[in-house]
This record gives C-alpha cells, sequence and structure tokens, in this order.
C-alpha cells in the first residue's frame, strides 16, 4: 500500500498524470473509487480484499476524462476491461498510467497495452464455484422451471439500470434502451421489458464480458443478473474454444468459424 | 385531528391483522426474500418480518407504482376510444409496518402530485390506503431522520403508529388520522387505554447531525459551486438512490402500442439518468454528471421546500445504502453545512 | 401523414382463385393512412400500371403497395411506374400474395387472412420507407492487372482493345508465366511458346498497356474505381532505357552455375540474366542473391563489358502510386515440388521429376533441347513412369481437391515420349481419367490406343533406388488390386497444382477472401466466377483455382468483359440499399461510439474511420462510417451494432421492426 | 373450441429462403397458411431483438431460415448469423424461452419442398406444443394487470 501512495505520489508530483484513480476508505465498512489531484492527498489511497469494484468504468466518464491523463489502480478485473477496451478503440497505450495489482497484491507497473496482455493471459477467466454450482442447478431445472426462475429473479428490476452505469463495458453514449425508434425495449418495468432488457445486455455483453461483477454488486436489490453473463462465457468456452480478452482479435460475435456447429440447423 | 393514544398486546395486533385481512384489506407488509426485505402483498400475519432496519425498497411504490396505467385506447379507423383510469379498480390497502421515514416520504409525495393539478391517481390510491406505521428501536449510520425533521417515534404522515415495548409484547398504538380511527374501529376491542407509557423511552436514539433549514439557506449561493462536481465525480449516473427513495417522484410518460390498440403508462425515471433531461434537438442542459446530482440535492433541499413548503429527504437512507459507489446523503450534506461562507 | 395507396392484383386467377380480393382490398382501405385502395385482373399490364400511376397523382400517394407476385419477378417493374408517375421508386413495396400466399395454401378464410396481414406488414413497412437515391461512383478507367503469365495478357490485351488504360505487373524478370515454359499445348500438340510470345509482344508493344515487369503489388487502398495502389518496381540493376538487351553481360558473368528457374532447376544461368531467349522485356536484370559483386564487394565484370554503361549497381527499388479502378488477379499458381513426397524418395532420386520439369524436357528450348533425357546421367529413358494426381485427391496430403490439368498433359507427356523415343515403354498410373473437355478423351484415347502408353489404374504406393533402376511400386485396382512393380528409369510425378507462395498476403492486402488452400475465393460459385466479394477486384486464371490454358483465357476474357462493363459509364450507379451509419445533432454527432466491431463484422471491409473534428481540428470523436463504394447492404453490421447506430437504407430497424409488430398485430 | 393455429414469423435471407419459398409457389406445393414470411437481404441483418419482439407481440413459432454455408449472397453474412444463433440459443434455453419454437434452417432457391416441409413441420410442432403461454403472460402483463408496484 505505501508503495502504491509512493508511486501515485511520484506521479502527481511529476505531473505525468494529473489524477489517480483508487480507492479510499467510505462510510462504515465500505471502501470507495476516490480521484486524487493533489500528491498530499495519495495518504487517502487505500488497497485490500474490499477493493473490487471495477474502477476502469471511469475512464469513459467525460467528467473525469477534461481533468487530464489519468493514472489508475488496476486489479486483474480491470487489467482485462483495459485490454476489451483497448480492443474496441476506447483506449490507446498513452490513455492512463496503469498501477497494477497482480492477484497476491503487489503494485506492477505496465507500460504498454501489450504487456497488461501478457499478463492477463496468465490467468484464465474461471468461473467460482459457487457460480457453477448455480449455473448447474439452473441447467438442471426443465424449461418451464427455468422461466418461472427467471421471471420472478428479474421481476423485481425497476430499471434503475445500476447493472448499465458500473459495467466499463457499457460505455456507449446512447444505450439501446434509449432509443425510441424504434422502441427496441419498452421503457416500463415490466415484466417483458426487464426480460427484454436483461436479455439484450446478456447478448451485448457476449465476448465482451471480463467477468468482474460490478453490474451484479452495483444492483440495489441484489438480483444475480451477472449469472446470464457467466453462463455465456461457459458456453463460448465451449462452443468457439478459448475465451480470451486480447488487443487484437475480433470479437467472438463479431466473426466466426467456417467449421462453427450448426447441428441445431435444419 | 388529536392523536389518540391506545395500547394493544402482541397476539391481539396478530388478530387485528387478521381482522383487516377479513375485512378485505390488501396488506403490504415487510416480507424477507433472498436476503432482502420488501413490502410485498401478505396473507398471513406471520409472514410479515420485524427484524429489520429498513426495506430496501420504500413504501412509495404501492401508492405510486413503478408502472402505472393511466388509460387504455383503441384506434378504429375514424373512431377512438378511451378507457380511462377507474377508481374503483383501486383495492382499499394497508401498508403494515412501514418505518416512520416512509411514511413521512408520503407528505411530499402528495405535496408533489396535487402541486398544481391534483393527480386523481394517485389521491385516490392514497386515500384507499391505511399506512400502519412502527417506530424504530434501532438505527444504523445511513439513518439521519432525526436531521430532517423527523425521529424514530414520528407520527407524521402514518395514519397508526405503533411502538413496541422492551420485548415487544405490548404496543402503543398512535391513532393518528381518520384512516386510522376507522382501521382501528373494525376491532376496537383488542386496543386498550395507553396507562401512559413514555415512548421514547423505546425508540432508537439517533443524534441530529445537520440543520436542514441552514442548508436549504446555503444552497441558495451554490449552484454554481464546484463542490458538485467534487462531490459526484465517483456517481455512476444510475438511478438506483432515487428508485429506493420514498419521496422520488419524477416519471415518464410511455406509450405502449400494440397495432390500433395502446395504453399510455405512467413509469419511474431518475433525474440522475442523463436521458432525463435530453432535448430533442441533442441538447441537455443537464449534461455532466455533476449537474444531475445537484439537481437531485437541490430538488430536495432547496426547490421543494421552497415551493412545497416541505423537503424532500426523510432521512430514511436507502440512497446511501443502495449506492456502488458509496455516495452518502448524509457524509454529503454534513459536508454542505461545514462549508464557511 | 402517409397516403397509401394499395393496389391488389388478381393475377388474372391466380391469385384470386384462392384469395378474396376484395376483401383484402377492402381491410387494406381500413388500415390506418391507406387512402386508396382497389383490386384489378392484372396489375402488372399497362392498364394495371395505369391505375397506380393515376392514383399516385390524382391522390397524392406518398407509398404504394402493390399485392401481386414475388417482389423478385415483377419489383422493378412496379417501382418504374411509380418513378414514372413522380413518386420515388423506393417509395414502392411489394406484398407477395401470389408465390407466398395463393399459390401455395387451400382457399380458405386463413388463406384470405394471410394476404391481409401480408399487405397489413407491407403497408406498416412502405409508412418508414425513405426517398433513395442511386448512388453514382465514379470510375477511373485504368485497370491493373497483376501477374503477367497467359491470364495477365489475355486479360490486359483485352482491357487494353476495349480502348482504356492497362498496368500489367509481373514479379519475374519476364511476362509469360508456366505457360511459356511448356512444350507442347493438349489436345492440339501445338508449340506452347509459338502460339504465346506474339502475344507478349504485343503486350510489350501495346500503346493502352503500361508493362512493369520485376514489379509488385505493395498496397492498395480505396474502392471500386477508385483503387491507390503502390507497386514495388524492384531494382534491375539494369538501366532499361540505355540497355539494348545485346546479351553480352550474360555470356561474360562469371559466375554461371545458378540453377535456371526457367528450366525449373535443370539448367543453368548466370547472375545477370534473361529468363530465356524469348522474355519479354528481353533485358537482363542481376540476381542479388547471387551477384558476386553485391555478396562480396568486387567483380563489376558486367559493368566492365556493357557498351551502352547500363549497369546501375546503386539503383534502388521504385515505389510507384497509380490510381485504378479495377484490379484483376492473375497470379497464377504452382506445383508441389518432388520433396513434397516421402514416399517418392523425398527428392533424393535425381531422375524423378515433375511435370514441369519434364516439360523443360520436351521443350526444344530446354535444357536438352527437346531430347527426353534423364536429368542424373543424361541417358535416354527406356521406361518411364508417370504418376497421375501425385499430392491431388489425397485428403491426407492436406489436398483433397483434383488438380484438373494432370490426367491431360499426363497423357500429353506420355504422348511426347512415346514419339521421341519410339522403342520406350511408359507407363501412368491413375485415380480416374478426368479428361472432360472438348477433343480431350480423344487426345487420351490416343494416348492409349495409338501411342500405345500402358494406363495402369491405381496408385503408387512407394518408389525407391535399386541396382541404377526406380522401382515403382503400385497396384493395379482394376485387376482387382494386384501389387504392380515396375522398374523405370525414369518418373514424372503429376504433383498438385497449388496457390502461389505469398497468396495469403496478397489477398490480405485486397481483402479478397480465399480458400483454405489460398485460391483466391469467387463471389459465388456459380454465378460469379469471375467477380471477388470486393466489388472492382476480379479473378482470372490458376490462381482462383488449377486450371487448363482454354479455360484460363476465357476466364481472362471474361473479366476483361466485366473490367470494359465497369469502364463504360463514367459514373456507376448502384442500388441505394447500403448500410449507413447515423449522424445527429452536437453534441453527440452520431451514436456510434466508434468500438469498430463492425469492422470485423463486414464481409467486404466497407466501414471506415471517421474523425470528427471540432473547428479547430481538435478530434471529438471517431466514427464509423460505411464506404457506399464498397458496402453490398448485407446488414450484418446494422443487426451486430450494440448501439443500433448502423441502419440499411430499405430494411432498416423501423421498417423491420415495424412489419414483425404489423404481422402480430390488427 | 376451434384448434389452436399457431403464429409463426418467418425471417428469411431475400437470395436463397425466400427465393426458396418462391418457388414452392411456382411448383404449387401446398403448406399450412400460418407461417408469414418478412424478407431481409441476409440472415445476418436478422437482429436476435426481433425474434424476441416477435414471441413479444404473440407469435408461437419462429422460423429463420438463409443460404446454405459458402452459398451466401454476401458471401459470409450466413456464418456471421449461424454464431449469432449459437449464442442466442443458448442463451434463450439458459433463460427458459422454448427453443423449439424456434426452428432454424438453411433453405436454398432451389429448395422449394424443403420449404413447404419445414413450414409443415413447424406448424405442427407448435401446434403440439400448445399456444406460447409463458411468454404471452409476461407481455401481457400490462394488457391485463393494470400496475406494478
Amino acid at each position: 500500500m505505501d508503495e502504491l501512495r509512493k508511486r501515485a505520489h511520484e506521479l502527481l508530483q511529476s505531473g505525468e498524470v494529473k489524477l489517480v484513480i483508487g480507492y479510499e476508505q467510505g462510510n462504515g465498512n465500505k471502501v470507495r473509487p476516490v480521484f486524487i489531484t493533489n500528491p498530499e492527498d495519495t495518504a487517502k489511497l487505500i488497497f485490500d480484499s474490499r477493493c473490487v469494484q471495477n474502477l476502469a468504468v471511469y475512464l469513459s466518464k467525460p467528467e473525469v476524462k477534461t481533468i487530464g491523463k489519468p493514472a489508475i489502480v488496476a486489479t486483474l478485473p480491470v487489467l482485462r476491461t483495459i485490454i476489451q477496451l483497448a480492443s474496441e478503440n476506447q483506449l490507446t497505450d498513452d490513455s492512463a498510467v496503469i498501477l497494477g495489482i497482480t492477484p497476491d497484491g503487489a503494485l506492477r507497473n505496465f507500460s504498454t497495452l501489450e504487456e497488461i496482455e501478457t499478463f492477463i493471459n496468465q490467468f484464465e477467466i474461471q468461473l467460482e464455484e459457487r457460480d457453477k454450482k448455480i449455473i448447474e442447478q439452473i441447467n438442471q431445472m426443465t424449461p418451464e422451471e427455468r422461466w418461472k426462475f427467471w421471471v420472478d429473479t428479474l421481476t423485481p428490476c425497476f430499471k434503475c439500470y445500476a447493472c448499465r452505469a458500473a459495467c466499463p463495458m457499457c460505455y456507449c453514449t446512447k444505450c439501446t434502451v434509449e432509443q425510441n425508434q424504434p422502441q427496441w425495449i419498452p421503457v416500463p418495468s415490466h415484466q417483458l421489458g426487464n426480460l427484454e432488457w436483461h436479455f439484450m445486455r446478456a447478448m451485448h455483453m457476449a465476448g465482451r464480458c471480463v467477468d468482474c461483477g460490478a453490474c451484479a454488486r452495483a444492483c440495489p436489490i441484489s438480483i444475480p443478473l451477472n449469472l446470464l453473463t457467466k453462463k455465456m462465457m461457459e458456453d463460448m468456452k465451449a462452443q468457439f474454444g478459448e475465451y480470451r480478452i486480447a488487443i487484437k482479435k475480433g470479437n467472438p460475435m463479431s466473426t466466426f468459424k467456417p467449421e462453427d456447429s450448426e447441428t441445431f440447423i435444419r | 385531528m388529536t392523536i389518540k393514544r391506545l395500547i394493544i398486546q402482541k397476539t391481539s395486533l396478530e388478530k387485528f391483522f387478521d381482522v383487516l385481512i377479513q375485512k378485505g384489506k390488501t396488506i403490504y407488509a415487510p416480507k424477507r426474500k433472498n436476503e432482502k426485505i420488501n413490502y410485498e402483498v401478505v396473507n398471513h400475519f406471520s409472514e410479515v418480518c420485524d427484524d429489520y432496519i429498513q426495506t430496501t425498497q420504500s413504501a412509495k411504490s404501492i401508492i405510486f407504482p413503478r408502472t402505472e396505467k393511466l388509460f387504455n385506447y383503441n384506434k378504429g379507423k375514424g373512431n377512438i376510444t378511451l378507457e380511462d383510469f377507474d377508481p374503483d379498480q383501486v383495492p382499499e390497502a394497508v401498508i403494515w409496518g412501514v418505518r416512520p421515514c416512509d411514511a413521512a416520504g408520503f407528505i411530499p409525495l402528495t405535496a408533489i402530485f396535487n402541486w398544481d393539478s391534483k393527480d386523481e391517481i394517485y389521491n385516490t390510491r392514497f386515500e384507499k390506503t391505511t399506512i400502519i406505521a412502527f417506530s424504530c428501536t434501532s438505527a444504523d449510520e445511513s439513518c439521519f431522520c432525526t436531521s430532517v425533521g423527523g425521529n424514530p417515534g414520528n407520527t407524521n404522515g402514518a395514519d397508526i403508529l405503533l411502538t413496541g415495548m422492551g420485548d415487544k409484547n405490548l404496543f402503543l398504538a398512535e391513532v393518528i388520522t381518520e384512516k386510522g380511527e376507522k382501521a382501528v374501529s373494525f376491532a376496537p376491542n383488542l386496543f386498550e387505554e395507553d396507562p401512559g407509557i413514555e415512548k421514547e423511552k423505546y425508540l432508537a436514539d439517533l443524534p441530529k447531525q445537520f440543520n436542514q433549514e441552514e442548508i436549504k439557506d446555503k444552497l441558495q449561493a451554490f449552484f454554481e459551486s464546484d463542490l458538485w462536481k467534487k462531490q459526484s465525480l465517483r456517481c455512476l449516473g444510475c438511478g438506483a438512490c432515487a428508485y429506493v427513495c420514498p419521496t422520488c417522484a419524477c416519471f415518464d410518460i410511455q406509450d405502449e402500442v400494440h397495432g390500433k390498440e395502446g395504453k399510455r403508462v405512467r413509469c419511474w425515471d431518475s433525474c440522475g439518468l442523463s436521458l432525463f433531461t435530453l432535448h430533442t434537438s441533442g441538447h441537455n442542459p443537464r449534461s455532466v454528471q455533476s449537474q444531475r446530482w445537484r439537481q437531485r440535492l437541490m430538488h430536495k433541499f432547496s426547490y421543494m421546500p421552497q415551493r412545497l413548503a416541505v423537503y424532500g429527504c426523510t432521512g430514511c437512507g436507502r440512497c446511501s445504502r443502495a449506492c456502488p459507489v458509496d455516495m452518502n446523503m448524509l457524509e454529503h450534506l454534513i459536508s454542505i453545512q461545514e462549508i464557511q461562507k | 401523414m402517409s397516403r397509401i395507396g394499395v393496389f391488389i392484383c388478381h393475377c388474372g386467377e391466380n391469385i384470386s382463385a384462392t384469395v378474396d380480393v376484395a376483401r383484402v382490398a377492402k381491410a387494406a382501405s381500413e388500415i390506418e393512412g391507406v387512402v386508396h385502395s382497389v383490386d384489378y385482373k392484372y396489375m402488372c399490364s399497362d392498364p394495371g400500371q395505369s391505375l397506380i400511376k393515376q392514383a399516385i397523382k390524382e391522390k397524392g400517394l406518398t407509398g404504394v403497395v402493390v399485392g401481386s407476385c414475388s417482389p423478385r419477378m415483377h419489383e422493378p417493374t412496379f417501382r418504374r411506374a411509380c418513378s414514372e408517375a413522380g413518386l420515388n421508386p423506393f417509395l414502392c413495396e411489394m406484398a407477395n400474395l401470389r408465390e407466398h400466399c395463393s399459390w401455395v395454401h387451400e382457399k380458405n378464410e386463413a388463406t384470405t387472412e394471410k394476404a391481409i396481414d401480408l399487405i397489413r406488414m407491407m403497408v406498416e413497412k412502405v409508412k418508414l420507407n425513405q426517398p433513395l437515391r442511386e448512388i453514382k461512383v465514379p470510375v477511373t478507367k485504368t485497370a491493373l492487372v497483376i501477374g503477367g503469365g497467359i491470364a495477365g495478357i489475355q486479360t490486359s490485351l483485352d482491357i487494353a482493345n476495349t480502348g482504356h488504360q492497362v498496368i500489367l505487373i509481373e514479379k519475374e524478370p519476364s511476362i509469360g508465366g508456366h505457360m511459356s515454359q511448356l512444350s507442347e499445348t493438349f489436345p492440339t500438340l501445338d508449340c506452347s511458346q509459338c502460339i504465346l510470345t506474339p502475344r507478349m509482344v504485343e503486350v510489350a508493344q501495346h500503346p493502352n498497356i503500361t508493362l512493369y515487369t520485376y514489379a509488385e503489388l505493395e498496397s492498395v487502398s480505396g474502392f471500386i474505381g477508385n483503387f491507390k495502389a503502390k507497386i514495388r518496381k524492384k531494382a534491375k540493376s539494369v538501366d532499361e532505357k540505355l540497355c539494348t538487351g545485346c546479351g553480352l553481360c550474360t555470356t561474360k558473368c562469371p559466375n554461371k552455375k545458378i540453377p535456371n528457374e526457367f528450366n525449373e532447376g535443370l539448367g543453368l544461368r548466370t547472375a545477370i540474366y534473361v529468363p530465356f531467349p524469348q522474355a519479354v522485356p528481353n533485358k537482363p536484370v542481376i540476381d542479388k542473391k547471387n551477384c558476386t559483386y553485391y555478396q562480396k564487394g568486387k567483380c563489376k565484370v558486367c559493368e566492365k563489358f556493357c557498351p551502352t554503361k547500363a549497369i546501375q549497381y546503386d539503383q534502388p527499388d521504385e515505389i510507384l502510386e497509380v490510381e485504378v479502378g479495377a484490379i484483376i488477379l492473375a497470379t497464377g499458381f504452382t506445383v508441389k515440388k518432388v520433396d513434397f513426397f516421402p514416399e517418392y524418395g523425398y527428392g533424393k532420386y535425381p531422375d524423378v521429376i515433375t511435370g514441369l520439369q519434364f516439360e523443360r524436357l520436351a521443350s526444344a528450348s530446354g535444357p536438352t533441347l527437346g531430347e527426353i533425357r534423364r536429368p542424373s546421367d543424361g541417358k535416354i529413358p527406356e521406361k518411364i513412369v508417370f504418376v497421375a494426381c501425385a499430392g491431388s485427391r489425397d485428403p491426407a496430403k492436406g489436398i483433397p481437391y483434383c488438380s484438373k490439368i494432370c490426367c491431360m498433359y499426363t497423357a500429353k507427356h506420355a504422348m511426347l515420349y512415346q514419339h521421341k523415343v519410339h522403342e520406350g515403354k511408359s507407363y501412368v498410373f491413375y485415380m480416374d481419367i478426368r479428361a472432360a473437355g472438348k477433343n480431350y478423351d480423344e487426345f487420351v484415347r490416343r494416348a492409349i490406343e495409338e501411342d500405345h502408353v500402358n494406363y495402369i489404374r491405381g496408385r503408387v504406393s512407394r518408389i525407391y533406388e535399386k541396382d541404377g533402376k526406380y522401382i515403382v511400386k503400385g497396384a493395379d485396382t482394376l485387376l482387382g488390386g494386384r501389387p504392380v512393380e515396375i522398374e523405370a528409369d525414369m518418373v514424372v510425378l503429376a504433383t498438385a497444382g497449388v496457390s502461389n507462395e505469398g497468396a495469403e498476403e496478397l489477398a490480405q492486402k485486397l481483402h479478397v477472401s480465399y480458400d483454405p488452400y489460398k485460391f483466391f475465393a469467387e463471389a459465388h460459385p456459380k454465378l460469379k466466377p469471375i467477380e471477388t466479394n470486393t466489388a472492382g477486384i476480379f479473378l482470372t486464371g490458376a490462381c482462383q483455382s488449377p486450371k487448363d490454358i482454354p479455360e484460363t483465357v476465357g476466364m481472362a476474357s471474361g473479366a476483361a468483359a466485366k473490367v470494359a462493363a465497369l469502364f463504360s459509364k463514367d459514373e456507376m450507379t448502384r442500388e441505394p440499399l447500403i448500410a449507413v451509419v447515423n449522424r445527429q445533432a452536437p453534441p453527440l454527432f452520431s451514436t456510434c461510439v466508434g468500438c469498430f466491431l463492425c469492422q470485423t463484422a463486414c464481409p467486404y471491409q466497407a466501414i471506415e474511420r471517421e474523425e470528427i473534428r471540432d473547428r479547430s481540428g481538435k478530434l471529438i470523436k471517431t466514427v464509423a462510417k460505411v464506404n457506399p463504394g464498397l458496402c453490398q447492404g448485407c446488414g450484418t453490421c446494422v443487426a451486430f451494432c450494440r448501439s443500433k447506430s448502423i441502419d440499411i437504407q430499405g430494411f432498416s430497424n423501423e421498417q423491420m421492426y415495424s412489419e414483425v409488430m404489423a404481422l402480430l398485430n390488427d | 373450441m376451434s384448434e389452436f393455429e399457431p403464429k409463426i414469423v418467418a425471417f428469411v435471407c431475400n437470395w436463397c429462403t425466400y427465393a426458396g419459398a418462391d418457388l414452392t409457389g411456382t411448383s404449387r406445393i401446398k403448406y399450412a397458411s400460418n407461417v408469414r414470411i418478412v424478407r431481409f437481404p441476409c440472415t445476418g441483418r436478422i437482429d436476435y431483438m426481433l425474434l424476441m419482439k416477435a414471441f413479444g407481440e404473440g407469435a408461437d413459432g419462429i422460423i429463420v431460415s438463409g443460404c446454405h454455408p459458402n452459398d451466401c449472397h454476401y458471401t459470409s453474412g450466413n456464418f456471421h448469423a449461424r454464431r449469432r444463433w449459437i449464442v442466442f440459443r443458448n442463451l434463450c434455453d439458459f433463460m427458459g424461452i422454448d427453443i423449439r419454437r424456434i426452428t432454424f434452417s438453411w433453405v436454398s432457391a432451389a429448395e422449394g419442398a424443403k420449404w413447404a416441409d419445414l413450414v409443415n413441420s413447424t406448424v405442427a410442432t407448435i401446434r403440439e406444443l400448445g399456444p406460447y403461454e409463458g411468454y404471452q403472460n409476461i407481455s401481457n402483463y400490462l394488457k391485463k394487470e393494470e400496475n406494478h408496484g
């Protein structure tokens, strides 16, 4: 932690960055994002196991962008996000200084995106046993039971869009739910509108999701909506081979292989 | 009317609940589901949850639903038929187990829906709903009702306020309104005279942390302050705070069309979402999150007291609990109070 | 407000026999926005079309729906009619009441209901149709031909003869390609060079053809009608203008032991060389890799002897930038070398050669001056074995396809051998004889029946050396798989025709698809065998798949015709049914966020990047832009775009959405 | 009560399946009239949200059909579509959306008879499955139920 503060201090002091995005102690036992522009304030920076929010979401926030070049505290999911964002033309090598945090908690500097890519490739995205179990349970249900499960699970959603706001991959300036010519997704949060929103969100995440869990953590009413993206990730691994975040690689949904399965096509 | 003080035994309380059901009331009460407690239609007293500080969502949605139909229409060639809102379809309801801050939330909400025009739908629901509140015996770090004119045993907004004594086998029942009186009249025998219970003794201890009038006065000068940007830099711009809030009343009107048929619905919206103020031209007067955060705070603590003579916050603390990035209302308000002019 | 006219056709009785057309017309008249609805016996007839035109004028229609046959049948007819009445043709839609309804269903209530649904669907669609204009793209009337074999030569000459300019580039020092290496050609046995060299000369002399030999494509950008190509002219180290082609340098060059590529390694050449005597241009180049001066810094013999001082050792590669309207790929193919076959000795037996090497042996201009002699000792082979399908049709070798030309040239080789070595014995191992073509089967029969070539149906499993002979082991499958063993003096393998080295790289430069074997892919296997999936780039010859000379020449002329058609107008017009990335008022400019994942989804590389800048030139955002010259209108990007920022004209999101809504709601 | 007549929406490409269905017509092969064809330029153009919309508006079954692999008019639109359908189908299945109600097929311009078979067998399947009540219940939500708190 001292090392992190020291490095952040250096970066701000030298003027290499104008802003450090990290975590600070919040109210109660909460931690929260902090935006430091003054080297003296780097003492606020903390890092511990509670620091799981995906800070990369702020890299595309207009107010944050206007401050100047940021340094960002980046755990493994954040590093993956950065690479995915780079592959989608949202970031370059110069966009931010990366204060990488390795899975064992050590500070690690990265000077290029390629370095990050190499680093994250050592750690395959794996679902936790708990998630695997839930997914398996849902798989075991009959289709009718699955339908009921999801309708019941999604009915409470009141479409506050916290899932979208917390997701660093949802950086569109105008989301499909905000299109009304045609009105792809009903605005009201009734059952059909909720199903369509969550279905579409999952489809949009296909091949792009880094499984950081930000969406589910942000949900004020604790809908396990990332089960959809997790399941999708597993399916894509099974269907298309590896699921790997990389700078240069067409999205699995925007590319194809001539030998893709078509057993379901008559 | 003056508040009538009665007492009721826990066993009788259960009977009272059953009487309300028998009288055809739809009862919404806190119910535990997947580790979250929320208001749901409850038919048995045993389902009602009582060991909570606050429900995740407010009771607002029972009277101001997140999606409600205003009318149906049918377009034949040349003739359009409308099927308007039917007040008779609104059920008689009881909200059971509301916290005083939630009950108090209906005061600003009612003010908003009766500001210029009287909202028939809201008013009908409100009139048909009896609010049976329970005083708070505990609070958490997000609670701040005492700073916004409320308190853990506040009777404002409730029709009946119940305060549990000690081990909660006995409740003080304050009957506040005629609606409350009518409910008690269904089973007057279940209630006894108040022997003179000292209610405050049983309430949660929650010191006042700021003065809302002072904040209101200060805010007048803060419109252009860079405070908003500082406070809201981490705000993600989701609508979670507004959607759990007992007083947020922003809504959107949508037409849902199916061929010749359609309906107009009113559904929740939030001033925190960027689309809320987007003009057709592409211009957005609140283009960045700091402006939207300012709007939310100013609306509750400056505009509403000025225009409706009521504050838009009851200190329930839900927004702080729901926020994924710890945007804490209390913390921000205290920091505003601390600013020296 | 829409003013839609609906016109229901009886199609004689084709529709009205099963569909209650009057009821359909009545139901249509009740749809919101429909101001005119009639039924008529034959909508496509002149009076029928007049009904439409009249209604457009009299009722001020803003859209027309014709309920009749398939739009694939009469859409142009009705769109033209609308256009003639002053309505934009793209405001006309057709509901398919015949092929998709009356012809396939029984006469009943449900069929009429379906017809009404189909009409309603198109009415809702046409309400959202936008008037569109055909897209006009200017055309640069110069063609770039890549590859100077017979394919490139033929297509260049054909295009040049239509009066258009051609730039022909060839990576070797001379044009001519594989055809110039051949001895005689099947099925007529006329001399290859005799028929080719006049064409080569014609290319060099044609006023409309600019020839760059020893040149390769560096890069290409742009789109149909408007390509910009960079060509690398490799340094020849000889000033072409000064050189007279006297050939003195090539005789004086001390480095004489370089395997001669033209002779498939069966002869030798010098470091400064002309590939073959009839080369065009007939001027030497210095092979830097084998030149003593370039390798060791000393020599300069050629410079000393050159009478015109044409040798320029410091000549640099030159990059030319040209603008062309069309590109023709004529890069040809190559054949597998003997070393590809472990079972046939991995190339360690000098007298196991490829068919192409045999061509050089049989050629009068070849290393043996046309005599069939063994490369090892120059002896005339008494027994010779030809192995067809060496590699081809062999999935285990990764070449499952038929190389197509081997059956014919193997027959030719055997025949040539028999003609030259009368007492010799020749054997051909084959899998099947594929001699489909004019006079082809007769040719093979002649080899068997008149020239007594022994055809054995079976594969050769192994070739090995024993006592100065090659033992060819195979089986005769016509004799129940009986083992066959032949002691041969020489073996000729008809090795598989494969794509050229570098084909993949070239395809990627040009954004042309290729098959798993790196042959360039045609746009449609049946109906667009010459086009590629990139508009304005055409294929000819064996770069698409192995093919013989007549087929290549035919395809080359076909490609020339395609180019001539493209060049026949100053602008080309295209249907405007293409994708468009939205543009909006500032500060948004576009809902596109520039993720560019659509670029990988587009089959045509039609999606470009556009930088939106403010007045001071500061970059605001980078968004996608569809190149209207390249987009073919498939709409894959539209369905893929997450923010719905791309839409396709004529099949827009709103249109398709309203069709579905209309179908499922009255 | 009359027999249940399924509503089936077919999403087809212009070049193969639409033309194939035209051929069914010119060949006068009869098939069930429950299907309504929506014409797209290519299967690559078919937005999965439109399929969702079809169910949402009351379709009981859906057919999606285009050119066989390697026959796409636009070379690879159908390959892109196929990949999209793989993911889409998996997600539908996981969410309990009845994938038996969506028939994916390749029908070429020459396969008029196949088109008729495809429609008939789809109609038969959906007839057996009955109306898509699960989906219709949630999409009728606002049509019947008035409010949601």
